[in-house]
C-alpha cells in the first residue's frame, strides 16, 4: 500500500492547499506583502475547492492505509476549503490594520486547512491524530494571533493558553483511548470494535466500552459538547473574530466528520451503554449550551453556547444512526453540518465585517438599531441567527427537520423532547439579538458601516445568504448529493 | 521467554496518565502544567507501545513517534505562549488568566 | 528483563510523582526526565527499541531541553519556590487526586481482566522504517505539516514585537 | 396555478414594498394595498371556479423535496376557500388600518404584513403536511417583526412570548407529522407528507394518541385555548392594530382550521376518545377567559381574553364532529375574525387618539365620538352573540351541535353567553357611557372616526349582517368539505356519545 | 296582503336603519316622521292583513321568506307565521307601540339624542315582530335577544349617569340567563324532536313524549327560564325595577307593554308542551301567584312613581303566568293586552306627569295634580281602574277570567283563586295610594307645574289608551284556533262578587289612608314590625342583596384576585426556573483554566462511570 502517482489525483485538493502554504511561505520569505500573501492563499483555497468539486463526482478510492478520498470527503473538502476561503476573505480586512506580521496569519489558516481536509478523509487514528494537532496547532497561532498588538482589547493570549492546555489534556485522553482501543483491535484503521475475531481473552466489554469512551471524550471535547464544554465560549470570546469563526466552523464540522466515520466503522453504538453516554452528552449539552446563552450579552459568547447546543442536536442524528436503517440519519448529520457551517460562517461573518482587529463589536448591545443603520448586515445576520434558531425559509430548518426525522425514525423520544425544549430556550437568545437590531434608538452610532471598503466580505455574506435561502427553500439539488455521498459512510 | 501481562503495561501507562492529570488540575505554575500534559502524552504514547507489544505491531510506534512530533509542536508553541504570559503578566500563575469568565 | 520492566515501572511512577510535587521547577523538569528515561527503558523492555532511543533522544532530551530554555529565560529563581509552596495547597490536591483516583480505579478495573501476556518480540527500527516508509509516508509528510505549523506559531508567539 | 400566484403576489408585493419606500414613504402602503386588493380579487375568481371530483376548486402539486416524498401541494376546497376570503378581506382591513397608523419605517411594516399573510393563505392552502408546517412557521416571523418593531410599551416580552410559544409546540406538531409520516413508511414503502396518503395511516393506540396530542397542543396554542392561551394577551395588547387585526382575525383561524382539516380526520379514533377532554378544555376557555377577560382594565387585553373565550367555541364545536356543531365552528372562525379584528381596530383607534388603553381613564365617549360608538357597540354586540350577526350563527351551532354530543359541558358551555354579555356590556359601559373625564388624558386628538375609517367597519358591519342573516351562503361553501370529513368518522364519535 | 306579512318588520327596520344612518343629521320632525311613521305603516299593515286573515277564515297563515340557515336537519328560515296568537300580540305591539311612539314624539322633543332615541325605539319593534311573528324558535330567539338589546340601549339611553348603564347591564345580564337556559332548551328540542319549526315541533313532542316526559318536562323547564327572565318572574325579576331607569315611553312600550309579556307569548306559543310537562306548568302556575303577591307587596313601599308601576307589571304578569299555569291560555294572552293597553296608559301618563314636574320622579314630591294636570289625571284614574280591575274596564274581564280559571282547576286552584285574589286587594291599594298621593292631597313639589306638557301628540295617545283600557275588555281575540276550546269555568255568585269587591276593598282602605287619612300610615308604621316588613319590601324582598352576594361578589372577587391570569403565572414560573438555571449553570463558567480541566476529568469519571458500570 505504499502511495503511487494515481493516489497523487485524489490528493489534489490536500496538495493545492500545501502548494498554497509553501507558495505564500515562499513569498513572505522573498518580501513581506499582506495584500499578496492574502490573494495567494484566497486563490490557492478556491482552486482547491474547484479541484475536489472536480474530483468529487468520480473519486473513490483509499490512499494508503491513512486517508479515504470518496465523495463523502471530498463533498467536505468543498466545504472546508470553501469555507477557509470564505473565512481568509473575512480575515483580510479584519487583520489590515493590525501593528504587527499580518502574512503569517494566512499561513496557519492554510495549515489549519490542511489538517481540517487530512480530517475529512481520514479513517485511520494516525491520520485523525494528525489532521486535528495540525489544525488545532495553526488554531493556537490563530487564536493568539494579535497577541502582541497593544490595541487588541480582547484577550487572545488568554483564549490561546486556554485552548491549548486544555485541548491538550484532551488530546492526551483521546490517545490514550485510542492505544486501548488499539489494544483490542489491533488496528489503526477505524474497525469495528464488535466482535473482533481475535479479541484478547478475558477482555471484558467493559474495557471497549471504557476505551470508546475516552475516544469519545477526546472528540467530544474539540466539539464543545457538555460537561466538556466550558473552554469554548472563553475561546471564542478571546480570539479574532476569524479565527472565532475558524474554529467555530471548520474546526467543528471536520472533528464531527471523524467522529462520525469512526462511530459508523466501530459500530460503537451496539453498546446500549455508549448509547447512553452519547445520549446524556447530547442531552447535557443541549441544556447546558441554551441555558448558558439565555442572559449572555456577549455575541460570540452566545454564538459559543449555542454551538453546544448545536452539536448536541447533531449527537441526536449520530445517536439515530443505530436505530435506524438506511442512511438518513449520516444525511441528518451532514446536511445538518453543512448547514451549521453556513450559519455560523454567516452569523460570525457579520460581526467580522463590522469589527476590525482593533475593536471587536461582540456586544449584542453594539448591534442595536442595525435594522436601520444598514439593512443589508441586519438582514443577512437576522437570517443567520433565525436558521440557527431553525425558523423555516432557511438552511437551519431543513436541518433541523433532518435532525427530527432521524430523532422520529429512531423512537428517540426523550432526545427530542430535549431537543424541543432546548430550541424553545434557543428562541429566546436569538430573538434577543434579532430584537437589539429593531429598536430604534440610534442615538449611539456604535460604529460605521461602510460596504465600500470590504466589498469582497459582502459579497461574501451574501453569497451565504443566498445559500441560507436557497437551500432552506429548495434543499433538493443538495438533497440528492448528500444522500449519495451519504452512502459512503455506511 | 519471559512475559509480562499486557495489562501490567496498560495500568502503567494509566498511573502515569492520573498523575499527569492531577498535576494538570493541581499546579498553578503554567510550566508544570505543560509538564504535565506531556506526562498524559507521554502515558498514551506508552499505552501504545504497549499495545504494539501486544500484537508485535511497528504500527504503535508509528503512532509514539507522531505522539512525539506532537508532543513537540505543543511544547513549542505553549512554551512560546508561556514567554507571552510573563512578558504581559509577570508571573507564571495560571489563574491570571481568567478575566474571560461567565 | 521482567524485573527490568517492574524497576523501570516502579522508578517512572515515582519520578513522576516527584514531577507534580515539586516547588523547584528545574528539580521538576529533571524528575521528568528521569521518568521519560524509565519509560524508555519500558519501551525497550517491551521491544520497542526505536521508540525507546527516540524517548530518550527526543523527548527527554530536545523537549526537555526547550523547556528548560524557557525556564532560564523566564529566570523563575527562589522566590517562585515560596510562590510554589503557597500556591500548593493540601486542600487544592483534595480534588483532583480524588478524580485522577477513581479514574484510574475505573481503568484498572477494567483492564484487570485482561489475560493475555506479552512475550516481546524485539520490532526493530527497519521494521518501523519500512512501514514509516512505505504505507505511512504521507503520515511523515503531515508530521512535517504539524511541525511546520508549531514552528509557524511558536515563531510567531514567541518573538518579540 | 391561482393558488401559488395567490401567495406569491404577496411575497413580491411584500418585497416590493419594502424596496419602494426608498423612492418615498407613501408608496409601501400603496403597493401594499393593491396587493392585497389584487389577491382578493384572484379570490373571487376562485368562488366560480367549478370543483374536481375532490371538491377541489383549484390545486397545484410538484415535487419538492423528493428525498421525504415531499410535494409543493397546495388545494383549496369550499372551507378553504372561506379562510381564504377571510384573510383577503382582513388584508385590505389591515392595509388600511395600519394606513395613518404606521408612519414610520413603513416599507418594513408592510413587508411583514404582506409576508404575514402569505404565511396565512399557504397554511389554508397546504395539502402537503410538510408544506402545512413550512406556511405554518412562515406566518410567525414577520409577526414577530410586526410585533416587536411597531408594538407598544412591552413589546419584546410580548413578541417574544408569542414566537415561543408557537414555535415550541410548532415543534411538536412536526414531530407528529414526522411521525405519521414515518408510519406511512412503514406501512407502504413510502415516505409522504401528502395529505390525502397520510390520512390512510392506520395508527391505534397510545401512539396515535401522542401524536394526535402533537396536532392538538399546536393548534390550541394558536387556535388559542386555556392552558396555552398566555400568549394572545400580550401579544394583542401589543401588537399594532393592523399586527391585531392579523392575529386575531386570521391568524388564530389557522389553529382552527387545523383542528378541523388535520388533528380530527388523521386520528379520528383518538380524537374521539381524547373529545371529551378537548370539550372540557374549550368550556374551560370559555367560561375562564371570559371572567378574566372581565377584569381586565387594559381593553387591548381584555378584548384578547374575550378572544380566547370565543375560540373555545370553534373547539367545542370540532370535537362535538358532527355536522351542525362543525359549520358552528366554521362560522365563529369567519364571524370572529371580523368582530375581533374590528374590536382590536377600535381599541387602536382609541389608543391612537389618545394613547391608553386604559378603560378606567376613559369614559363618557359617546358624545364625543358617536359614530364610533355605534361602531363599538355594533360589534360588542356582536361579539355577545346577538342573533341577527354572523358570530351567533357559529356559536348557536356550535352549541346546538355540541348538545347532541356532551350535554353537560354544552351547558357549561352556555354560561358562556351570559359572560360575554357581563363582559361586552361593560367595555360599553366603561369607554363610551358614564361622564366624560378628559382629565386623564390629553383629549386634543380625539375625534369621531373619519370617513376611511368608516368605509372599512361599514364592511365589516355588512360582513357580520350578511353571516347572521343569510349564513346559507358560506354554510354552503364549507358543507361538502365537512360532509367529507365527517363521512365515516361522524359514526365514531356518535358510538362514544352513546355510551 | 297577507304576503306582504315581512313588510311588518320590515318598515321599522327600515326606519332603524335610516336613523341611524343619518346619524342626528335629520332635523327633529323627519325623525319624529321616520320613527312614528315606520310603526304607523306597520300598524296599518297590520290591520289590514289581520282583516285579511280573520276574513280568510283560515286557522294559520305562513309566509316563508328565504332559509335562514340550512345545516343538515336544522333548516330555521325567516318564516312569518300568523295565527290568532302572534296576529293579536302584532297588533298589541303595532298599535300600541305607534301609540307610544306618537308619544316619544313629543315626550322626547328636548332630548339632544332624539333621533338616536327613536332608531332604538324602531329596532324593537321590529324586533317584537320577529319574536311573535316567527314561525320557528330560532327566528323567534332572534327576536327575543333584538328585544333585550334594545331594552338594554334603551335603559341605558341616558348614558352619562353610570346607575342607568347598571341598570341596563343588569337587565340584560339577567334576562340573559333565562335567555341561555331557553337556549338550552332549544338545543334539547331540536336534539330529541329533531327540528326547531314551532308547529312542527309541537306536533312531533305530542307523537314522541307522553304527558310527563322526563325530556319534556327538561324542555318545558329552560323554556320557562327564558319567559320568567323576559317578562321579570321569580327568580330572575329583579331587572325590571331598574330598568325604569330608562326614558318613560320604554317603560310604557318595553317594561309593560310588549317586551316583559315576551314570556307569556312564549309559554302560550308552546302550550303544548307544557302541557305534556303538567309539573312545570304547575310551576308556571306557583311562579305567577308567588310573583305576583311578593310585587303587590313591594309596591306599596315604594315611593318611585314609575317603580310603582314596574312592580305592578311584574304583578300583571304574574297573572298572565298563573293563568297559563292553570291552562286558561287565552285569558293570559286576554290579559296580555288589556293590560298593555292600560299600563300604557299609566307609563304614559306618568311620563307627563314627570315632565310636567320637571323629572321629579318621587310621589312624595307631587300631590294635588289633579287641576294643573288633567289629562294625566284622567289617564291615571282610568289606567288605575282597569288595573284594579274595576268593574267593566278591561283589566276587569281579563283578570276575571283568569281568576275564575284559577278556581277552576283541581288540586291547587283554591289556593291560586285566594291568592289571585289578595293579588288584586294588594293592587287596589298600591295603585290608588298612588293615585291618591299623586293627584290629591298638598302640592309637595319643588316646582309646582305651570301647566301640562305636551301638546296633541302625547294627549292624542293617551285619550286612545284611555278608550282602549275602558273598552278592551270587550274585543273578542280569536285564540280558539290556537288553543283550542277552552272548557268554560263558572263560579257562583257569590265568590264572582268577593272577587269583584275585594279589589274594591283594597281601593277603599287606599282612601281611608291617603284620601281621607282616616287611618295614618305614620302611625302604621310606628311598630318596628312595619318598619322591619316595609325595609324587607321596599329592597324587593332583598333578592338583590341575596342575588349580589351569591353572584355578582363571588364573581368580582374572583375577577379581582385573578386578574393577571393564574395561567400565566404558570408559565412565568418557567421562565423564572430557566433563569434560576441560567444564573446557576454561568456560575460554572470561572473562567478558570483548572477548573475547566477538573470538569473534564469529572465528565471523564461520570461517562466512564455511566458507560462502564450500569
Amino acid at each position: 500500500m505504499n502511495i503511487t502517482l494515481a493516489d497523487l489525483i485524489p490528493l489534489l485538493p490536500l496538495l493545492i492547499t500545501t502548494g498554497t502554504v509553501v507558495v505564500a511561505m515562499t513569498a513572505i520569505g522573498i518580501k513581506r506583502n499582506y495584500t499578496l500573501t492574502a490573494v495567494i492563499t484566497i486563490a490557492g483555497l478556491l482552486i482547491a475547492t474547484l479541484s475536489a468539486a472536480f474530483l468529487m463526482p468520480t473519486t473513490n478510492s483509499q490512499v494508503t492505509p491513512l486517508m479515504i478520498l470518496d465523495q463523502y470527503s471530498l463533498f467536505f473538502i468543498i466545504v472546508t476549503c470553501a469555507t477557509a476561503m470564505f473565512i481568509a476573505i473575512f480575515s483580510y480586512p479584519y487583520l489590515a490594520d493590525l501593528d504587527d506580521n499580518k502574512e503569517e496569519y494566512f499561513l496557519l489558516l492554510g495549515i489549519a486547512t490542511i489538517g481540517a481536509i487530512v480530517m475529512v478523509s481520514s479513517n485511520h487514528f494516525v491520520s485523525t491524530i494528525l489532521g486535528l494537532e495540525t489544525l488545532s496547532m495553526s488554531l493556537y497561532g490563530m487564536v493568539a494571533y494579535p497577541v502582541h498588538s497593544e490595541k487588541s482589547a480582547k484577550f487572545p493570549l488568554e483564549a490561546s493558553v486556554k485552548y491549548l492546555v486544555l485541548s491538550a489534556a484532551a488530546s492526551g485522553i483521546l490517545l490514550f483511548g485510542i492505544a486501548l482501543v488499539y489494544a483490542q483491535t489491533g488496528t489503526l484503521q477505524f474497525a469495528s470494535v464488535v466482535n473482533v475475531a481475535n479479541v484478547t481473552e478475558g477482555l471484558s466489554a467493559g474495557f471497549t466500552i471504557a476505551a470508546l469512551i475516552l475516544v469519545f471524550i477526546g472528540i467530544a471535547f474539540k466539539l464543545s459538547l457538555a460537561p466538556f464544554h466550558m473552554w469554548t465560549p472563553d475561546v471564542y470570546e478571546g480570539s479574532p473574530l476569524p479565527a472565532t469563526t475558524y474554529l467555530a466552523t471548520i474546526g467543528k464540522a471536520a472533528m464531527f466528520v471523524v467522529l462520525l466515520r469512526f462511530i459508523e466503522a466501530s459500530e460503537a453504538l451496539t453498546f446500549e451503554s455508549f448509547v447512553l453516554v452519547v445520549s446524556l452528552v447530547a442531552t447535557a449539552s443541549i441544556l447546558a449550551g441554551n441555558l448558558l446563552a439565555l442572559l449572555q450579552d456577549n455575541l460570540k459568547r452566545i454564538l459559543a453556547y449555542s454551538s453546544i447546543a448545536h452539536m448536541g442536536y447533531l449527537l441526536i442524528a449520530l445517536v439515530a444512526s443505530y436505530f435506524v436503517q438506511g442512511s438518513i440519519s449520516v444525511e441528518a448529520v451532514t446536511f445538518y453540518l453543512v448547514a451549521y457551517v453556513i450559519m455560523s460562517a454567516g452569523a460570525f461573518g457579520v460581526a467580522s465585517v463590522v469589527s476590525s482587529s482593533e475593536r471587536e463589536f461582540d456586544s449584542i448591545d453594539d448591534y442595536k438599531g442595525l435594522f436601520w443603520r444598514s439593512p443589508w448586515l441586519a438582514v443577512v445576520f437576522t437570517g443567520m441567527l433565525l436558521s440557527l434558531a431553525g425558523i423555516p425559509l432557511t438552511v437551519g430548518f431543513i436541518g433541523k427537520f433532518y435532525i427530527f426525522f432521524a430523532g422520529v425514525e429512531a423512537a428517540l423520544w426523550v432526545l427530542l423532547a430535549v431537543l424541543i425544549i432546548g430550541s424553545g430556550i434557543g428562541l429566546y437568545y436569538y430573538l434577543r439579538i434579532v430584537y437589539r437590531m429593531l429598536l430604534t434608538d440610534d442615538e449611539e452610532q456604535r460604529f460605521d458601516v461602510a460596504v465600500g471598503n470590504n466589498l469582497s466580505s459582502h459579497a461574501v455574506l451574501a453569497f451565504l445568504l443566498v445559500l441560507l435561502v436557497v437551500l432552506g427553500v429548495y434543499p433538493t439539488p443538495v438533497v440528492s448529493i448528500i444522500e449519495t455521498i451519504s452512502t459512503y459512510i455506511l | 521467554m519471559e512475559s509480562i501481562p499486557v495489562e501490567h503495561g496498560l495500568i502503567l501507562a494509566a498511573i502515569l496518565f492520573s498523575i499527569g492529570l492531577i498535576g494538570v488540575l493541581t499546579r498553578r505554575n503554567i510550566v508544570f502544567v505543560l509538564m504535565s500534559l506531556e506526562i498524559m502524552l507521554n502515558a498514551g504514547g506508552l499505552a501504545f507501545i504497549v499495545a504494539a507489544a501486544r500484537w508485535g505491531h511497528a504500527e504503535g510506534q508509528i503512532m509514539f513517534l507522531m505522539i512525539l512530533t506532537l508532543a513537540a509542536a505543543e511544547v513549542a508553541v505553549g512554551l512560546g505562549l508561556i514567554i507571552q504570559m510573563f512578558r504581559r503578566y509577570k508571573t507564571v500563575d495560571i489563574n491570571v488568566l481568567s478575566e474571560m469568565k461567565g | 528483563m521482567i524485573a527490568l520492566f517492574y524497576i523501570a515501572a516502579i522508578i517512572a511512577v515515582i519520578a513522576t510523582v516527584a514531577v507534580i510535587l515539586q516547588t523547584n521547577i528545574v528539580h521538576g523538569l529533571l524528575y521528568l526526565i528521569l521518568s521519560l528515561l524509565a519509560v524508555a527503558v519500558i519501551f525497550y523492555v517491551l521491544g520497542a527499541p526505536f521508540a525507546a532511543v527516540l524517548e530518550a533522544i527526543v523527548y527527554a532530551g530536545a523537549i526537555m531541553v526547550l523547556f528548560l530554555f524557557v525556564i532560564m529565560m523566564l529566570n523563575l529563581g527562589q522566590h517562585t519556590r515560596d510562590q510554589e509552596r503557597k500556591w500548593l495547597t493540601p486542600r487544592g490536591w483534595i480534588a483532583p487526586s480524588i478524580m485522577s483516583a477513581i479514574l484510574l480505579g475505573q481503568l484498572v478495573n477494567v483492564m484487570r481482566q485482561i489475560d493475555y501476556d506479552i512475550v516481546p518480540a524485539q520490532v526493530g527500527v527497519m521494521e518501523v522504517s519500512a512501514l514509516l516508509f512505505g504505507p505511512y509516508v504521507l503520515a511523515v509528510e503531515l508530521a512535517s505539516i504539524l511541525l511546520l505549523a508549531g514552528l509557524v506559531a511558536a515563531y510567531h508567539l514567541a518573538k518579540t514585537k | 396555478m391561482i393558488l401559488v400566484w395567490l401567495i406569491s403576489i404577496l411575497f413580491v408585493g411584500g418585497v416590493i414594498a419594502w424596496l419602494s419606500e426608498r423612492i418615498n414613504p407613501n408608496f409601501p402602503r400603496l403597493i401594499a394595498l393593491i396587493t392585497v386588493l389584487l389577491d382578493l380579487a384572484l379570490m373571487l375568481t376562485l368562488l366560480g371556479a367549478e370543483p374536481s371530483s375532490g371538491g377541489w376548486v383549484a390545486s397545484v402539486e410538484a415535487d419538492w423535496i423528493p428525498r421525504f416524498g415531499i410535494s409543493f401541494y397546495l388545494a383549496a376546497d369550499g372551507l378553504s376557500v372561506l379562510l381564504l376570503l377571510l384573510t383577503g378581506f382582513l388584508g385590505v382591513i389591515a392595509v388600511g388600518s395600519a394606513w395613518d397608523e404606521i408612519k414610520e419605517r413603513s416599507g418594513f411594516f408592510y413587508f411583514n404584513l404582506l409576508w404575514t399573510l402569505a404565511g396565512v393563505l399557504g397554511v389554508f392552502a397546504a395539502l402537503d403536511l410538510f408544506l402545512f408546517f413550512f406556511f405554518w412557521e412562515v406566518m410567525l416571523i414577520p409577526m414577530y417583526f410586526i410585533i416587536a418593531i411597531w408594538g407598544h410599551e412591552n413589546k419584546n416580552y410580548a413578541a417574544m412570548k408569542f414566537f415561543i410559544f408557537t414555535q415550541v409546540t410548532g415543534m411538536l406538531m412536526l414531530v407528529s407529522i414526522l411521525a405519521l409520516a414515518y408510519f406511512h413508511y412503514v406501512q407502504n414503502g413510502v415516505i409522504s407528507f401528502n395529505y390525502h396518503d397520510l390520512l390512510t395511516v392506520q395508527t391505534s393506540g397510545s401512539l396515535e394518541m401522542w401524536i394526535m396530542l402533537g396536532f392538538f397542543i399546536a393548534f390550541t396554542t394558536k387556535l388559542p385555548s386555556v392552558p396555552f392561551h398566555a400568549w394572545l394577551p400580550d401579544a394583542h395588547s401589543q401588537a399594532p392594530t393592523a399586527g391585531s387585526v392579523i392575529l386575531a382575525g386570521v391568524l388564530l383561524k389557522t389553529g382552527a382550521y387545523g383542528l378541523i382539516r388535520f388533528a380530527v380526520p388523521l386520528f379520528p379514533e383518538a380524537s374521539m376518545s381524547f373529545a371529551p377532554i378537548a370539550m372540557t378544555l374549550a368550556a374551560i376557555s370559555i367560561l375562564y377567559c371570559a371572567k378574566v377577560a372581565f377584569a381586565q382594565t387594559d381593553i387591548k387585553r381584555l378584548i384578547a381574553y374575550t378572544s380566547v373565550s370565543h375560540m373555545g367555541f370553534v373547539t367545542l364545536g370540532v370535537y362535538a364532529w358532527n355536522e351542525q356543531a362543525l359549520q358552528g365552528a366554521v362560522m365563529t372562525m369567519l364571524a370572529h375574525g371580523l368582530s375581533a379584528a374590528a374590536l382590536f381596530m377600535l381599541a387602536g383607534g382609541l389608543q391612537h387618539r389618545i394613547h391608553t388603553r386604559s378603560m378606567p381613564d376613559m369614559g363618557g365617549f359617546w358624545a364625543k365620538v358617536p359614530r364610533m360608538a355605534v361602531v363599538a357597540l355594533f360589534f360588542s354586540v356582536a361579539a355577545l352573540g346577538m342573533p341577527g350577526l354572523g358570530n351567533f350563527i357559529g356559536e348557536f351551532l356550535a352549541l346546538l351541535g355540541a348538545f347532541q354530543a356532551n350535554i353537560t359541558l354544552t351547558v357549561v358551555s352556555a354560561f358562556g353567553l351570559i359572560l360575554a354579555s357581563v363582559y361586552s356590556l361593560w367595555v360599553i359601559q366603561k369607554i363610551f357611557h358614564g361622564e366624560y373625564k378628559n382629565s386623564e388624558f390629553d383629549d386634543s386628538h380625539l375625534t369621531d372616526l373619519t370617513r376611511r375609517e368608516m368605509v372599512y367597519f361599514g364592511a365589516m358591519m355588512i360582513g357580520l349582517v350578511w353571516m347572521g342573516m343569510y349564513p346559507q351562503s358560506f354554510l354552503a361553501m364549507s358543507q361538502p368539505v365537512l360532509l367529507e370529513l365527517l363521512n365515516g368518522t361522524e359514526e365514531l364519535f356518535a358510538a362514544v356519545v352513546q355510551n | 296582503m297577507q304576503e306582504f306579512i315581512w313588510l311588518l318588520p320590515t318598515y321599522p327596520l327600515l326606519g332603524f336603519l335610516a336613523l341611524v344612518l343619518t346619524s342626528g343629521r335629520l332635523p327633529k320632525n323627519i325623525v319624529a316622521i321616520i320613527g312614528a311613521g315606520s310603526v304607523g305603516l306597520s300598524f296599518l299593515t297590520a290591520a289590514i292583513i289581520a282583516a285579511q286573515f280573520l276574513a280568510s277564515g283560515e286557522d294559520y297563515f305562513v309566509k316563508e321568506v328565504w332559509t335562514w340557515m340550512a345545516v343538515g336537519d336544522f333548516t330555521p328560515g325567516f318564516n312569518f307565521y300568523l295565527d290568532g296568537l302572534s296576529l293579536v300580540m302584532m297588533l298589541v305591539i303595532t298599535g300600541v307601540g305607534f301609540l307610544i311612539h306618537m308619544y316619544a314624539t313629543g315626550y322626547m322633543a328636548d332630548d339632544p339624542s332624539y333621533s338616536r332615541f327613536f332608531s332604538y325605539m324602531n329596532l324593537f319593534v321590529a324586533a317584537m315582530l320577529m319574536l311573535v311573528l316567527g314561525d320557528n324558535l330560532v327566528l323567534l330567539y332572534l327576536g327575543w335577544e333584538g328585544v333585550g338589546l334594545c331594552s338594554y340601549l334603551l335603559i341605558g339611553f341616558w348614558y352619562t349617569n353610570p346607575d342607568n348603564g347598571y341598570a341596563a347591564r343588569k337587565a340584560f345580564v339577567v334576562t340573559r340567563v333565562g335567555d341561555t337556559a331557553m337556549a338550552l332548551g332549544l338545543f334539547l328540542l331540536f336534539a330529541e324532536l329533531g327540528t326547531l319549526n314551532i308547529q312542527d315541533m309541537l306536533h312531533a313532542a305530542e307523537l314522541e313524549w307522553e304527558v310527563g316526559n322526563g325530556l319534556a318536562v327538561a324542555a318545558a323547564l329552560l323554556l320557562l327560564g327564558g319567559a320568567v327572565g323576559k317578562s321579570a318572574q321569580l327568580p330572575l325579576q329583579t331587572w325590571l325595577p331598574d330598568a325604569m331607569a330608562g326614558p318613560t315611553p320604554i317603560s310604557a312600550l318595553i317594561h309593560a307593554a310588549t317586551m316583559v309579556t315576551a314570556g307569556v307569548y312564549l309559554i302560550a306559543r308552546t302550550h303544548i308542551l307544557f302541557e305534556l310537562a303538567p309539573s312545570v306548568q304547575m310551576l308556571v302556575a306557583w311562579i305567577g301567584l308567588i310573583t305576583l303577591l311578593l310585587a303587590g307587596f313591594i309596591a306599596l313601599t315604594q315611593s318611585d312613581i314609575k317603580r310603582i308601576l314596574a312592580f305592578s307589571t311584574m304583578s300583571q304578569i304574574g297573572y298572565m303566568f298563573l293563568a297559563l299555569g292553570v291552562g286558561a291560555w287565552s285569558a293570559g294572552i286576554f290579559h296580555l293586552m288589556t293590560h298593555a293597553f292600560f299600563k300604557a296608559l299609566l307609563f304614559l301618563a306618568s311620563g307627563s306627569v314627570i315632565l310636567s314636574l320637571h323629572h321629579e320622579q318621587d310621589i312624595f314630591k307631587m300631590g294635588a295634580l289633579r287641576k294643573k294636570l288633567p289629562v294625566s289625571f284622567f289617564s291615571f284614574l282610568i289606567g288605575s281602574l282597569a288595573l284594579t280591575a274595576f268593574p267593566f274596564t278591561s283589566g276587569y274581564f281579563s283578570k276575571d277570567e283568569i281568576l275564575i280559571a284559577a278556581h277552576g282547576l283541581e288540586g291547587p286552584g283554591m289556593i291560586f283563586f285566594f291568592g289571585g285574589v289578595l293579588g288584586a286587594f294588594l293592587t287596589g291599594i298600591y295603585t290608588f295610594r298612588l293615585f291618591f298621593i299623586v293627584f290629591f292631597g298638598e302640592s309637595k313639589a319643588a316646582h309646582p307645574p305651570e301647566k301640562e306638557y305636551g301638546g296633541w301628540n302625547m294627549n292624542g295617545p293617551l285619550i286612545l289608551l284611555m278608550i282602549l283600557s275602558l273598552v278592551g275588555g270587550f274585543f273578542a281575540i280569536p285564540l280558539d284556533a290556537v288553543f283550542g276550546q277552552h272548557e268554560e269555568h263558572h263560579v257562583s255568585t257569590l265568590m264572582h262578587g268577593f272577587m269583584i269587591a275585594v279589589p274594591l276593598i283594597g281601593i277603599g282602605i287606599s282612601a281611608a289612608f291617603f284620601y281621607f287619612k282616616i287611618w295614618s300610615v305614620e302611625k302604621l308604621m310606628a311598630s318596628s314590625l312595619a318598619q322591619t316588613l316595609h325595609k324587607f319590601w321596599h329592597s324587593g324582598w332583598g333578592f338583590d342583596w341575596l342575588y349580589d352576594r351569591v353572584f355578582v361578589f363571588p364573581f368580582l372577587w374572583l375577577a379581582r384576585i385573578n386578574k393577571a391570569d393564574l395561567v400565566d403565572g404558570f408559565y412565568a414560573l418557567i421562565v423564572e426556573i430557566s433563569r434560576a438555571a441560567n444564573s446557576m449553570i454561568v456560575k460554572t463558567q470561572t473562567g478558570y483554566i483548572r477548573w475547566y480541566a477538573l470538569s473534564i476529568a469529572a465528565g471523564v469519571v461520570v461517562l466512564i462511570t455511566v458507560g462502564v458500570m450500569l
